[in-house]
């Protein structure tokens, strides 16, 4: 099953299972969404349900807060992330702090799914990866799934979740294929994936770049060199265990996203690693991420701002040279 | 208008006003902290709407929200405690003034950002909508706020989905400094809804009676499914913006004339008693009750104790 | 009309329809990056407003944002490099069709952002309102866009400050699958103008002349310093919204009866040969000066270098 | 002089130098703005200059965009960052990137002024710190002053920038006094400033916290040991050298910030000394930060969840135990 279609699929099952489930956002009725993944389901639910929406993100997102308020367990999708600066305040001021504020009277049990990424030739106003913003905002959950079983198990806990949830999605990955269990499924929130066992190295990243670290970790073994690619799954919360455990046994870091690096989230993992787990580290901290530059147009030169699957291999290499 | 309803508008406004000279008197003994927003000389407008609300509709207030808090059937007592940082308040000290919410009565919070609430009583009265009650929301918001995407972006969901909410801007005739004649290009901020496809009606906010008949009909035209509507209710605030604003922005004959035109206390007494609805002495046994009920309800709230350390995730997050 | 303003509109308006089909047709055969929006039906806007523009006025653009692009003036070799993602593409190759922007001619950009360009152009007539000049600036921008709390932000600013801006909503009966019918409850988008205190027009887009009189007057009336306006033209995209689009929220009648209710190229070809402006042979000729122009300006650009590798922080920062 | 009188005097100083230079901005006419940096400056430059808006955060800033595309040099006045999540759109995808997306036609320089912090009461959406949202936009530069002399200098040199710089003040701080020199005064952006010279560990902080640090390595002075005090200054541009040449020679490192832990960018600077420094640390490098919660109301709370100097104390015992 594809990417697209798992996502699909948790949004079906979570709204047959619950009437107060209901999806808003831009194109998402006739047309299916820009990728595809509420297709269907205008059928199904009806235009009450899968409610098309103006292009008003603010507007969108704040009616999500008030809708979640109120007994509803709304779903936006946000067509891209890069959009997302639009409706931070109701995402920042209201969604995430509602519940501290009014000292726990208030529950926000909404979901933000968008997508972000290069790689389409969308150029610098579509292809952001922005889950560093979110990551640091008392109050939200971040998810990124990279293969279409989380995907769907990440999106169901997701819905199913009291808190505020930002769900990152990638644009390439939407035609990824993968096995995907049919039915209820559930993945849940802060427990992240050792997608390759290893013991040379420890890779830890997420959404595109785990298969691109998958990849390389295939080549690196050809080389003898047998690295770790665990998959954070949600950054928020983050199993902080599973990072410190698979650094503790191969005694190396490398972070990879696809997010410029400066200020990103492997900031947060390299300095968490250096913080608890010094001593175990033979080597620094690597981190490889997107150079400090919005993302081009040319296809030539979009992949050489975003780690790609022989950096990954390169940097590897050195890191446990 | 009949007796109850006309002396319970004017217990609410009076309850209203009460509390912002009593929380003034608080900030100015140094026992409140952060600021305080008085909403003295708009109490009809909280009156006359919330009125018409029962506790099952929903509210969205602003940083100037005492009086909707109020008009909302709040606790005194769990206001004062949240203004005081105690473990009672509202919302356990954590908000203060600027976020006080009772959502067990529908109150869905004050709110610190300009425009901030408009969206979200969108959605509520999509929640409403969804689930086929006859449930309303109202949205209190001020004329500054009326300048902000939120109202646009949210009055134009509601028109087109026909969504029961009121939105009702308070024009106090300033946002912070700024007078609204530098701030609109129009007379009557009602005309916005045109452009929306609802209906826009003005109202003297500064008479209760006037923002009371105004609002039941679009409350419950609302509530008969027939959509959102925009209601402007024309008024002054009598303090400054915050506690302690030196209001370089006005003149002392300005601000004067304004309350010598009209104080609604006084406004309401007056129609009251001419109208035979009820004596003087009825007027001042509400407001003695009125007193008393302040009194044991800051006597309660500084009894409480202060608000518990922070708790983490716990207080951030339902589940974690 | 005088001749020379009629036939330098239609030659604009095919310039227009001639890029979109040749850059179809490049599309297609993989030339191109990420996505492409036709202005195809659209033409008579661009041409009949920026025929009153000087190279000093500015324009803000759309994600369609070709028309706007041609109609400024821009040097169609460049657009073409830009979109084959060539160094000497106006962006060199970095921004692609969404971002092409053309300074020297006043163009400050296609935009991908919705709305996003509404604030610019804004900003750009309050430089003109500062220095004292007559310029004006002009933001072309979707019925979609007219929902974004930008629109309104920035009208109110425009109206207040009384900037010369004039907002051209291009009303295109769609914004990607949502119909205006179910994006506004108003029929006549112009009538939002009204809330803001300044002219509202809206006329026939589909006809360049009365978009250029129309315009014209608006434009004027802001070089005046008599302040903005907002402009709605009617018409309707002939093309998907983007290259690749199935349009499964449109009929095929619906497309077609569009299509033979009007097609800009053909009425003004039309009415300047009725009105005897110009012959057929004329605007033939006009026809194919515009093919051989572009066939040179796409052979130019597939000519160019590809664009030069990113450089940091040189490319982000102007110093660092 | 007081911290907001030297931002009054730069402001004052620049617009008298070039008729480009304007300000716009909520409150910052007769009132002379929230926190008074604007106060006087109507009557000097009359309301054309001196622009006050209605509350339009989106609308002011991206009209600050146009203007500087188009010639002035607009200084924006955002009253509290909080409120940036009104107006990101236009500071990341339009001023952040204009130059790069029109390869190289177009520059932007305009500055946001804007201030945060904890301690005064004003709550969860009037004291957040928000610096690492900027700190992770290509395009744009983050400037965080904490003296007096520095609010002037780094203010200065952010008008005369041509690139859009985001300048954050602290609410704490504009009442701070300090020696400013009089007349024309520039602080480079991208230095940073060694506020105290150290031996035993080296303190990297900024905005209030530096006052803070600086307190502390008084008290730790006391008990013998000598904290570096290294104040950023400037986030973006970044002075890695001054950084890694302090731990270099402490070979312990402290990040000291308001802004909650996660995600910020204290994670960048402790990550970037874990990878470039990691045999010159004889200790892992350690961030003390805000807790995971927005900012609570009540007075005694308030102070519980930023670091206070005592904080700072004791956690650099820790580090250099
Ligand atoms: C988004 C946002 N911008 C600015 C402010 C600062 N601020 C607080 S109240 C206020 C004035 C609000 O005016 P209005 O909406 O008329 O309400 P009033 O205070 O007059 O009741 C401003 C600008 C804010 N809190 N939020
Ligand atoms: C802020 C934002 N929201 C959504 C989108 C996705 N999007 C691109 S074009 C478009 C439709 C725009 O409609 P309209 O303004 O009518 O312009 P048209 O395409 O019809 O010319 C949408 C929703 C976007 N690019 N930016
Ligand atoms: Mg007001
Ligand atoms: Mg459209």
């Amino acid at each position: 099953m594809f990417y697209n279609e798992a996502l699909g699929d948790a949004l079906r099952l979570e709204m047959e299972r619950d009437a107060r489930v209901i999806v808003m956002g831009e194109d998402i009725a006739e047309h299916g969404g820009a990728f595809q993944v509420t297709a269907g389901l205008l059928d199904a639910f009806g235009p009450t349900r899968i409610r098309q929406t103006p292009i008003s993100e603010l507007g969108i997102v704040g009616a999500a807060v008030g809708a979640a308020l109120t007994g509803l367990r709304p779903i936006v999708e946000l067509m891209y992330v890069d959009f997302a600066g639009l409706a931070m305040d109701q995402l920042v001021n209201q969604a995430a702090q509602n519940r501290f504020m009014f000292g726990g009277q208030a529950r926000v049990p909404m979901v933000m799914r968008t997508q972000g990424g290069s790689g389409r030739g969308n150029a610098a106003q579509h292809s952001k990866s922005l889950e560093a913003w979110f990551t640091h905002v008392a109050g939200l959950k971040v998810v990124m799934p990279s293969t279409p079983a989380d995907a769907k198990g990440l999106l169901t806990s997701s819905i199913r979740d009291d808190d505020p949830v930002i769900f990152l999605e990638h644009k390439l990955l939407y035609r990824t294929k993968g096995q995907v269990p049919t039915g209820e499924y559930l993945v849940p929130l802060g427990k992240a994936d050792v997608k390759r066992a290893g013991t040379d190295l420890t890779i830890v990243t997420w959404s595109r770049e785990v298969l691109f670290s998958l990849e390389a970790a295939e080549k690196l073994a050809a080389g003898g060199v047998e690295a770790e690619v665990i998959d954070l799954r949600s950054l928020v919360p983050l199993d902080r265990d599973a990072v410190l455990a698979s650094v503790r046994k191969t005694h190396r870091l490398l972070v990879v996203h696809e997010a410029i690096k400066r200020g990103g989230f492997g900031g947060e993992i390299a300095a968490m690693v250096a913080e608890e787990a010094f001593d175990d580290l033979d080597a620094p901290p690597r981190r490889l991420a997107g150079l400090e530059t919005p993302i081009p147009y040319a296809q030539h030169l979009e992949k050489t701002v975003v780690p790609q699957v022989d950096d990954i291999v390169r940097v590897a290499r050195e890191l446990v040279a | 208008m009949d007796k109850a309803t006309a002396l319970d508008l004017y217990r609410v406004m009076r309850r209203i006003r009460d509390f912002e000279e009593r929380a003034t008197v608080l900030f100015g003994e140094g026992k409140l902290w952060g600021t305080i927003h008085s909403y003295a000389g708009e109490e009809g407008i909280a009156a006359g709407v919330c009125a018409h609300l029962r506790d099952d509709d929903w509210i969205t207030s602003t940083h100037r929200g005492h009086g909707h808090c109020i008009a909302k059937r709040a606790d005194l007592g769990r206001m004062y405690a949240e203004l005081l940082g105690r473990e009672t308040g509202y919302c356990r000290g954590r908000g203060g003034s600027m976020h006080i919410a009772d959502t067990s009565k529908g109150n869905l919070g004050a709110n610190g950002i300009v425009g901030g609430g408009i969206p979200i009583a969108t959605g509520a009265a999509l929640t409403a909508k969804q689930l086929g009650t006859d449930q309303v929301a109202v949205s209190f918001f001020g004329d500054g706020a009326a300048n902000q995407g939120a109202f646009h972006e949210s009055a134009n969901l509601a028109a087109i989905w026909k969504l029961p909410v009121i939105y009702v801007c308070e024009n106090n005739q300033y946002a912070e400094s700024l007078p609204v004649k530098n701030a609109f290009a129009i007379e009557d901020i009602s005309r916005r809804a045109e452009g929306y496809g609802m209906p826009g009606v003005r109202v003297n906010g500064r008479d209760v009676r006037a923002v009371y008949d105004a609002a039941g009909e679009l409350i419950a035209r609302a509530r008969r499914g027939e959509g959102p509507a925009f209601l402007v209710a024309d008024t002054y605030r009598h303090e400054g913006h915050y506690y302690g604003d030196p209001r370089k922005y006005q003149t002392k004959d300005e601000i004067e004339g304004w309350k010598a035109r009209f104080d609604p206390l006084v406004d309401t007494r007056a129609w009251i008693t001419d109208a035979k609805l009820a004596t003087t002495a009825e007027l001042d046994a509400i407001d003695a009750e009125v007193i008393e009920e302040a009194k044991a309800a800051v006597a309660w709230a500084e009894a409480g104790p202060p608000a518990s350390p922070i708790s983490l995730p716990g207080d951030v997050y339902a589940s974690y």
